[in-house]
């Protein structure tokens, strides 16, 4: 696939607030620079993200999306990552069966301490997308910018 | 078969046992039954079939039939016992009002297919050593039963009741079935030819919504694609709303909760196989979490509200076979 | 409409720097519902925090955004600035535009651009927030401690301590626990009863403990400050409260036969028994299983001796009810079966015993007077071989995968006090490893090899065969030495791996608290919440969390106690509002949200819905306890009909947030 | 191309007042100023925030009102809870104007007029008894009885006591379903207070209300001699398109956007029981 | 007549194609067909009919009727009607050509609906006749023909060639448009076609499927039937039914916010959906028995009652074959009719 230098993908991350939120922060008090195209969402728990958050974000024009929460076993709730997993696993296989590309979407663990893997999880990620150009298989056309 | 099920429910109406019967009704033709409710012998007698044309899952029927006073004599094949006991489940229906009765299982005959052969004006249909004799308004046709036996029926997990009251003949075993080929096949495929071939069958939804309706494991009081507060709500089949919302959501909605019945594609007006969206679900459930029936019985806890502390990171997806 | 106000801050130049905040304040002032939109150099500040306040005040304002630092830094500081201001503090949204933008980039273009979508998201979730207000739930001042081991006792003395009521719940006849059966204590050597048994004294006479013994728990209800419980007395057949623990009836009892399970049953009591001289309460129980006047209504010696009229064969099992606002697990441990290990020979040879078994043989209230000798010929044992991490570090089915984490320390005081008491007996220690954290415990263990020569062998031992002659063949391998050795021993003593109590499991799904896969309760969090289960209000005392020694068991069950009290001191608890809530008209009572909540918070109740034709229908609907609620929107997303939802973090909000991003 | 009645046209929100607590009064115009179109009494618009929602309001002001129209709007959906959150100066689109009206020019002209309204019930009428007012003459006697719920849920009170009540030409009957104190006039339920009144059956009845009263005020008007050819109402269903081709305001064959929403109520007893 | 041979059928689509837009029906899968805008090459269906009925050309699933922006209190609408290009639809078959005259009278009736007229102004119905109907037709309880279908121009197949007749001036013009592709031929074995097909229409087992008892005089006798309840008993509520359906032209309109402006788009509805009567205080018709009432009603009471005796079916069939639980409108009529 041609790379176009010139595509900025508009990325979705949904970090949980415990531990991915707080590698966010750490990231910028590092000063550890990544991309401008992702945007944070917060949510209390990685198992907070619905599937449909996901499919709407890409309904809408996201070109990726990926969901940080904290490493399995750390979760602030117990075991709301663990549900996460199972979820995401299942959602992100459905969209592989339905020929969307795998590298639109990802599930990372970021710890509160890790800003760097943060930073270069995001760095990675966007190059992926950018890589992948638009994403035109789950777009809705109703909603591409004019 | 029909005879004796019609014994069996007069003789139940009769003692007391039971209210009323949920079965299916003869229609205008061969083929065209309707799932209904007999309150009298007379009804029975008069409208109540089994044949091969029976293939109506009435399982969910039993959620309205149980609010109701009194009790309902329901005729359940194999695949119905696993929706009625996921419904059992999900506390949808009341155990206490439904005497069910285990009846055998298809393979039932999908019309469809035979009109698909060419066969059309037809006006009768025998099974007569499995061939098919078709009387037709253009003369008699002739076709192998196998050839017209529903998708459900012809990828059928099991014989096996996994929920009765009483049996009318025997109950068969869970099946060694071939249900995941397609799937398989699918996943063999690269992702623009799955694009391809998704984007192709989900762009001819209507948005009848005959799917949602008719599927067991969709009882919600207000379904989320009606409910305006939802913020996904979308009646219409605008742009590639059914294509990449709908029928996502709807199937990951009901994993593991979908016992495989089948239903969602027998009713497709368009032929979507949106079956084969669930059964992604169970392959990939059944792979990566252990084998899991939905409706095998009505206490285990289902896959999507369990987890283990060792479940497979969702990258297995980003490396599995082919892209 | 709303009335939304944007504050864009500089951060000096933290933010100010690489984001360009006139240009967001400007762009986010044409945002829908936005009224005014400021930027100021430190919003945090005193005069910047005014600057909000007057916003709020003048412009009416609705719903305010502040773009500033992390959420995690400033929220609460501008939630209060708006609720001193008159708007409910959870209509104030945070756009993250320093940690998450301008510390980030370096293009100013860019992460203005940036800065203004994540102000435009802010905005557009706050266009939905709606004003929360905490809970305020009673707190009721008495608290329940499960198990009356040393863990349970050390908590309720320091709850008693602090003036609150406590009881203790105690299966066995006596509270006493583990620690009541073992001799000495390591690394101190002090003898176990001696410090034990004056707490357990205390425990009794404390006007704040009420104790429970032979009783277990039946039910609980309730969540945080508020519980039910119920708990099942068994019946005894003893009146406690007229029993002098006089001991005469246990002297008459002409059924003298029952294995004594104090002393690991290597000998025999009565059926009406004390458990031990010190046992509290101090009152005899009648074992149904062997009374004879039970079983056959023949006998009743113990009620004709019993002055005080204390027997009552007729005694049924009781339940009483009580509330307490906060509950102490503290089920504590025991060895495991070692009916599979037939490799040692455990179920073939008497002097192939346990460690713990080793305690009473060596206890001077043990059945031998606390003279070491041989169970099958009460021969004095001159060989004796230790075998360490039986069952534990295993990965089969038969053992546990974890380590027991005593097992080593215990060996090295058996072993020590074995050489001290009997220099003549040989000592040999099998071990993986030597396991030694903790204060003055390797010093202890190298006494043992060094003072007290006993032998330590890096091995494993592979076969136990018990010898015609009495002797037992020890078949083992010296992973140093690289050899295979075979030691003739008298006694073979088997460090069992430790397991939690088998009531631990029912009484976590009483509880709806976490268990791990081997039964260990799940503290809510393994660094910073240790004595606290995920279940608000449940705290954890001892070894039923995990293998712990006696120090580390005293001091979780002080922590405990301390977050008992900190609960019990509350008149009320505030709970957090943002947690989850169930529209009863959509919801079917499908119990999925049930099923994943790690709280319980979750309970279906019946309810009567008025149709719109007039009739009345009675559906199950889920019920959230916002009180036990903690907000992590599992349940948000396992509900397919979108019943459930989470407030602060709604369907509709998250995907308004979603929808300004992507826009 | 022609213009199309779905594509609405921009209605500037020039005035809002708040009536009772649930119901505010919106006056609007066209963006140049005036109406944004013509309508006779009883006339409904179809009102609209884009991506929020529309439906069908009755136009509660006179046609004779040469300078904007009023809707009275009682808070009761997600539409409805966006316009009374509005201020000043927000346009809306609109769209019409729909339905039939109250035949002011046809059968009513001439007649003694009975208005009876409850609560919120009083919007369509509103525009009727102004649309009299302004062309007094064309009339015999006009009494007007309305109820509400309390005082403060009188809509259009200050209008009602200092136009109408001060009007010489028009009877105003007041009563609230229960005591209130600061009110000394009647108080008990509309119907009951027909009866209580015993209109002439001379008079012809145009009744607006909730379902349950406009039931019983019928009952009673019967009894008191009335037949049900003297009796119009307005009717309100869930409506779309406003021009009878959407499928789901009918009743029976009648669809209550084109054909109705007045009725006078032996049309209406012609039409199956789904209202 | 003009006629072309059938072989030449492929020329006659590419010359017309290359004019206008041009929609045949053609095979999607087997057993299926369906509209497809002409591409060279692509072939007549074999089927008797299309799953989807050819109303979607002029009264489509979804449709734009406006957009909005929005700049703090201001509101600009747009107007984003455009002149439709000229169309032919072909290969239409008679129960379909009559749906489009009670579709008239539903959008063209004043005030007129733009949207549909446009379409309709500028398409061209090319109907064919029925050689072999299907158990499910009765499309001659509503007096159409199948042998001599409506539209602006029908064909008619004789098994080798396909004749064209006029019924429009549209249809005049369609055909002039290919005249130099036809020539004059004999339709004496068309006349065998259409008497067999005759013979056969009069065994349909539906043959004797009347209207008699329906119209708009008889709602207050089928209003309260007590049939209904047995009826919609087992009906899921599914708009299958209303989507195949020709005639069915209820429709909803919804506002979509795109992220950068407002999409106010009509869609079909379905009466049949438990959300069609909604309002925010209540429901008219609660139940799925109403709603299912309602469909059947307007069909066969109401519409007649509002289009001189016109009845709003035209017997294609389609719901009969779609319907998940079997129940429609011949089933309706039978047991109403028992009484």
């Amino acid at each position: 696939m041609q790379v176009n230098e010139n595509f900025e993908p508009v990325i979705v991350a949904f970090c949980c607030n415990w531990c991915s939120y707080a590698g966010a922060d750490l990231s910028g008090t590092n000063r550890l620079n990544y991309p401008t195209n992702v945007k944070i969402i917060r949510v209390p728990c990685s198992c907070r993200v619905n599937p449909m958050f996901i499919l709407r974000a890409f309904q809408k024009g996201a070109d990726g999306v990926i969901i940080c929460g904290c490493h399995p076993g750390d979760c602030h709730y117990t075991s709301g990552n663990y549900f996460t997993r199972r979820r995401i696993t299942l959602l992100y296989s459905m969209l592989d069966f339905l020929g969307i590309e795998r590298n639109r979407t990802r599930l990372e663990w970021v710890s509160a301490a890790e800003g760097a893997k943060f930073a270069a999880t995001m760095e990675q990620f966007t190059a992926d997308v950018k890589a992948l150009g638009p994403n035109r298989r789950l777009e809705d056309l109703r909603c591409r910018k004019q | 078969m029909q005879e004796a099920m019609i014994k069996r429910a007069k003789e139940l109406l009769a003692d007391g046992s039971v209210d009323r019967v949920i079965g299916w009704k003869r229609g205008e033709f061969a083929y065209d039954i309707t799932p209904a409710v007999f309150t009298s012998a007379e009804e029975l007698e008069h409208d109540f079939v089994f044949d091969d044309f029976t293939a109506a899952n009435v399982s969910k029927y039993l959620v309205k039939e149980t609010a109701k006073e009194g009790k309902i004599l329901a005729f359940l094949k194999p695949c119905d016992t696993y929706s009625f006991n996921q419904l059992i489940k999900e506390h949808r229906i009341d155990r206490e009002k439904v005497y069910v009765v285990g009846i055998p299982g298809g393979p039932k005959l999908d019309i469809e297919k035979i009109k698909a052969k060419g066969i059309t004006g037809v006006l009768s249909v025998k099974n007569e050593d499995y061939t098919l004799k078709i009387e037709t308004l253009y003369g008699e046709e002739t076709m192998p039963f196998s050839e017209a036996v529903l998708d459900k029926c012809a990828s059928c997990k099991s014989k096996k009741h996994v929920a009765y009251d009483e049996l009318i003949g025997e109950d068969g075993d869970v099946l060694e079935s071939n249900r995941f080929d397609m799937v398989e096949k699918l996943e063999n495929m690269t992702a623009q030819e799955r694009f391809d071939f998704w984007r192709g069958q989900l762009s001819k939804c209507i948005r009848c919504n005959a799917c949602r309706n008719v599927c067991p494991a969709c009882t919600c009081e207000n379904c989320v694609f009606d409910n305006p507060k939802s913020g996904i709500d979308n009646k219409a089949a605008a742009d590639s709303f059914e294509e990449n919302m709908f029928h996502i959501i709807r199937a990951f909605h009901v994993a593991g909760r979908c016992t495989d019945c089948g239903e969602c594609s027998r009713v497709c007006p368009q032929h979507i196989p949106l079956h084969l969206l669930n059964r992604k679900f169970i392959k990939d459930i059944n792979e990566l979490y252990g084998e899991y029936q939905a409706g095998a019985d009505t206490t285990s806890r289902a896959p999507l509200t369990d987890y283990t502390k060792d479940d497979c990171e969702p990258s297995v997806v980003h490396e599995r076979g082919v892209e | 409409m709303q009335r939304i106000g944007v504050f864009v801050c500089h951060c000096g130049t933290n933010i100010a720097a690489t984001v360009d905040v006139k240009a967001v304040a400007e762009a986010l002032g044409h945002e829908p519902g936005v009224v005014i939109s400021q930027d100021y150099q430190y919003m945090c500040s005193e005069s910047g925090q005014e600057l909000v306040k007057s916003a709020i005040r003048e412009q009416k304002l609705t719903g305010v955004v502040i773009c500033s630092c992390s959420p995690r830094m400033h929220e609460n500081t501008f939630r209060k600035a708006a609720a001193s201001a008159g708007l409910n503090p959870y209509l104030v949204e945070i756009a993250n535009i320093r940690e998450q933008c301008s510390w980030i980039h370096k293009d100013i273009a860019t992460a203005t651009d940036k800065a203004i979508i994540l102000g435009k998201a802010a905005v557009a979730k706050v266009h939905l927030n709606t004003p929360l207000s905490s809970m305020e739930s009673p707190v009721v001042k008495r608290a329940l401690v499960i198990g009356g081991g040393i863990a349970g006792i050390q908590t309720a003395l320091d709850i008693a301590e602090a003036g609150f009521d406590v009881d203790i719940v105690e299966k066995q006849p006596t509270i006493g626990g583990k620690m009541a059966q073992i001799d000495k204590t390591f690394p101190t050597l002090d003898c176990a009863a001696c410090i034990l048994t004056p707490k357990m004294v205390e425990a009794s006479q404390n006007e704040h403990i009420t104790i429970h013994s032979f009783s277990e728990v039946a039910d609980v209800k309730g969540f945080v400050g508020n519980f039910t419980v119920k708990i099942k007395k068994k019946a005894r057949y003893v009146d406690e409260t007229k029993c002098t623990g006089c001991g005469l009836c246990t002297e008459k009892c002409p059924m003298k036969k029952v294995p004594n399970e104090f002393n690991m049953g290597l000998d025999n009591r009565s059926a009406v028994y004390i458990p031990f001289a010190q046992a509290v309460p101090k009152v005899a129980t009648i074992d149904p299983n062997y009374c004879m006047m039970l079983r056959s209504g023949k006998c009743g010696v113990c009620s004709k001796v019993c002055s005080a009229g204390a027997i009552d064969y007729k005694q049924q099992d009781t339940f009483i009810e009580q509330k307490y606002g906060a509950i102490v697990v503290a089920t504590g441990f025991n060895p495991i079966n070692l009916d599979k290990y037939d490799e040692f020979a455990y179920n073939q040879c008497p002097d192939v015993v346990t460690s713990l078994e080793l305690e009473r043989l060596m206890n001077a209230a043990g059945p031998n007077g606390g003279t070491l000798l041989r169970p099958s010929d009460k021969s004095h044992p001159h060989t004796i071989v230790f075998v360490q991490c039986v069952g534990s570090r295993c990965d089969d089915e038969k053992g546990k995968p974890y380590c027991s984490k005593i097992c080593c320390m215990y060996t090295a005081k058996h072993a020590m006090l074995i050489r001290e008491k009997y220099p003549d007996t040989e000592v040999y220690v099998f071990y993986i490893d030597v396991r030694t954290p903790g204060k003055n415990f390797d010093e202890f263990y190298r006494r043992a090899v060094e003072q007290y020569n006993v032998h330590y062998i890096k091995g494993m031992v592979g076969k136990v065969t018990p010898k015609s002659d009495g002797k037992i063949d020890v078949q083992a391998s010296d992973l140093l030495a690289n050899e295979q050795l075979h030691i003739d021993a008298d006694m073979v003593v088997l460090a069992a791996a430790i397991e939690p109590d088998k009531t631990a499991r029912p009484l976590a799904t009483m509880l709806t608290t976490q268990m791990d896969t081997n039964d260990f309760f799940t503290e809510a969090h393994p660094k910073l919440r240790p004595v606290e289960s995920a279940t608000a209000g449940i705290f954890l005392s001892g070894a039923c969390q995990g293998p712990k020694d006696i120090p580390e068991t005293v001091a979780q069950g002080s922590a405990a106690a301390a977050k008992a009290i900190g609960l019990l001191c509350k008149n009320s608890i505030t709970c957090n509002p943002c947690v989850a809530h169930s529209d009863e008209l959509m919801c079917n009572g499908c119990s999925s949200c049930e099923k994943v909540c790690p709280y319980g918070a979750i309970t279906y109740i019946d309810k009567e819905f008025r149709m719109p034709d007039r009739t009345t229908k009675v559906r199950r609907v889920a019920s959230v306890n916002p009180a036990v609620c903690q907000g992590c929107g599992a349940c948000t997303v396992a509900c397919p009909s979108g019943a459930m939802d989470l407030s602060g973090f709604s369907n509709s909000q998250i995907m308004a947030e979603v929808d300004a991003i992507c826009k | 191309m022609n213009n199309d009645t779905l594509i609405p046209k921009i209605g500037v929100v020039t005035d809002i007042r708040q009536d009772t607590p649930d119901v505010k009064t919106f006056r609007v115009v066209a963006p140049e100023g005036g109406k944004v179109f013509e309508h006779m009494p009883g006339q409904c618009a179809m009102l609209s925030m884009p991506g929020v929602g529309e439906a069908m309001f009755s136009i509660t002001s006179s046609p004779t009102n040469k300078e904007f129209m009023e809707f009275s709007i009682k808070k009761c959906g997600c539409l409805t809870e966006w316009l009374h959150a509005m201020e000043v100066g927000q346009q809306i689109t609109i769209r019409g104007p729909y339905g039939n009206a109250f035949p002011v020019e046809g059968d009513l002209k001439g007649k003694d007029l009975l208005f009876i309204a409850g609560g919120i019930g009083l919007a369509p009428l509103r525009s009727v008894i102004n649309y009299v007012r302004d062309n007094r003459a064309n009339y015999g006697d006009v009494q007007v009885i309305y109820g509400s719920r309390s005082k403060d849920d009188l809509v259009d009170y200050k209008e009602i006591i200092d136009e109408w009540m001060a009007d010489p030409n028009i009877r105003v009957d007041l009563t609230i379903d229960n005591p209130q104190e600061g009110w000394d006039g009647h108080v008990g339920f509309v119907p009951n207070y027909v009866k209580e009144l015993a209109p002439s059956t001379s008079k012809t009845v145009l009744v607006c209300g909730p379902p349950i009263m406009i039931k019983f005020t019928l009952a009673g008007l019967k009894e008191l001699g009335f037949t049900e050819t003297q009796v119009y109402t307005t009717m309100e269903l869930r409506m779309k398109c406003g021009v009878g081709k959407c499928g789901r305001c009918n009743i029976g064959n009648k669809y209550v956007c084109k054909d109705g929403p007045v009725f006078r109520f032996d049309q209406l007893g012609e039409l199956p029981d789904e209202y | 007549m003009l006629k072309i041979s059938k072989s030449r059928l492929g020329e006659l689509f590419d010359a017309v194609a290359a004019k206008q837009t041009l929609y045949i029906p053609t095979d999607r899968e087997p057993g299926a067909a369906e509209y497809k805008k002409y591409e060279s090459g692509m072939e007549l269906t074999k089927e008797l009919n299309t799953v989807r009925s050819a109303k979607d050309f002029f009264f489509p699933q979804t449709e734009n009727l406006a957009d909005f922006r929005i700049d703090g209190k201001n509101i600009e609408v747009r107007d984003i009607r455009e002149e439709c290009g000229d169309f032919v639809v072909f290969g239409v078959r008679a129960c379909d050509a009559r749906s489009f005259t009670i579709l008239d009278k539903v959008f063209l009736c004043e005030p007129v609906d733009s949207f549909y007229k446009n379409r309709r102004d500028h398409g061209t119905v090319v109907t064919m006749a029925c050689s072999r109907p299907a158990e499910t037709c009765f499309c001659q309880t509503f007096g159409i023909d199948p042998t001599s279908p409506e539209g602006d121009a029908a064909c008619f197949d004789d098994g080798e060639s396909i004749f064209f007749k006029a019924n429009t001036e549209k249809g005049q013009a369609f055909i002039d448009s290919i005249a130099s592709l036809l020539e004059e031929g004999d339709t004496a074995k068309l006349d065998e076609v259409n008497a067999k097909t005759k013979e056969i229409m009069a065994k349909l087992p539906l043959a004797k499927l009347s209207t008699g008892n329906f119209g708009g005089d008889k709602l207050n006798e089928y209003f309260n039937s007590d049939k209904w309840a047995e009826l919609s008993e087992a009906c899921l509520g599914c708009g299958t039914c209303t989507f195949v359906c020709p005639t069915c032209q209820c429709y909803d309109i919804r506002d979509f916010n795109t992220g950068h402006g407002i999409k106010r788009f009509r869609c079909w509805d379905s009466c049949m959906y438990s959300d069609f009567t909604k309002m925010a205080h209540g429901n008219p018709r609660l139940t799925q028995l109403e709603r299912f009432r309602q469909r059947f009603m307007h069909k066969l009471v109401y519409f007649p009652a509002n289009n001189n005796g016109e009845f709003g079916c035209v017997g294609c069939g389609r719901c009969l074959a779609k319907c998940p639980i079997s129940m429609n409108i011949v089933k309706v009529m039978k047991a109403l009719e028992e009484k």
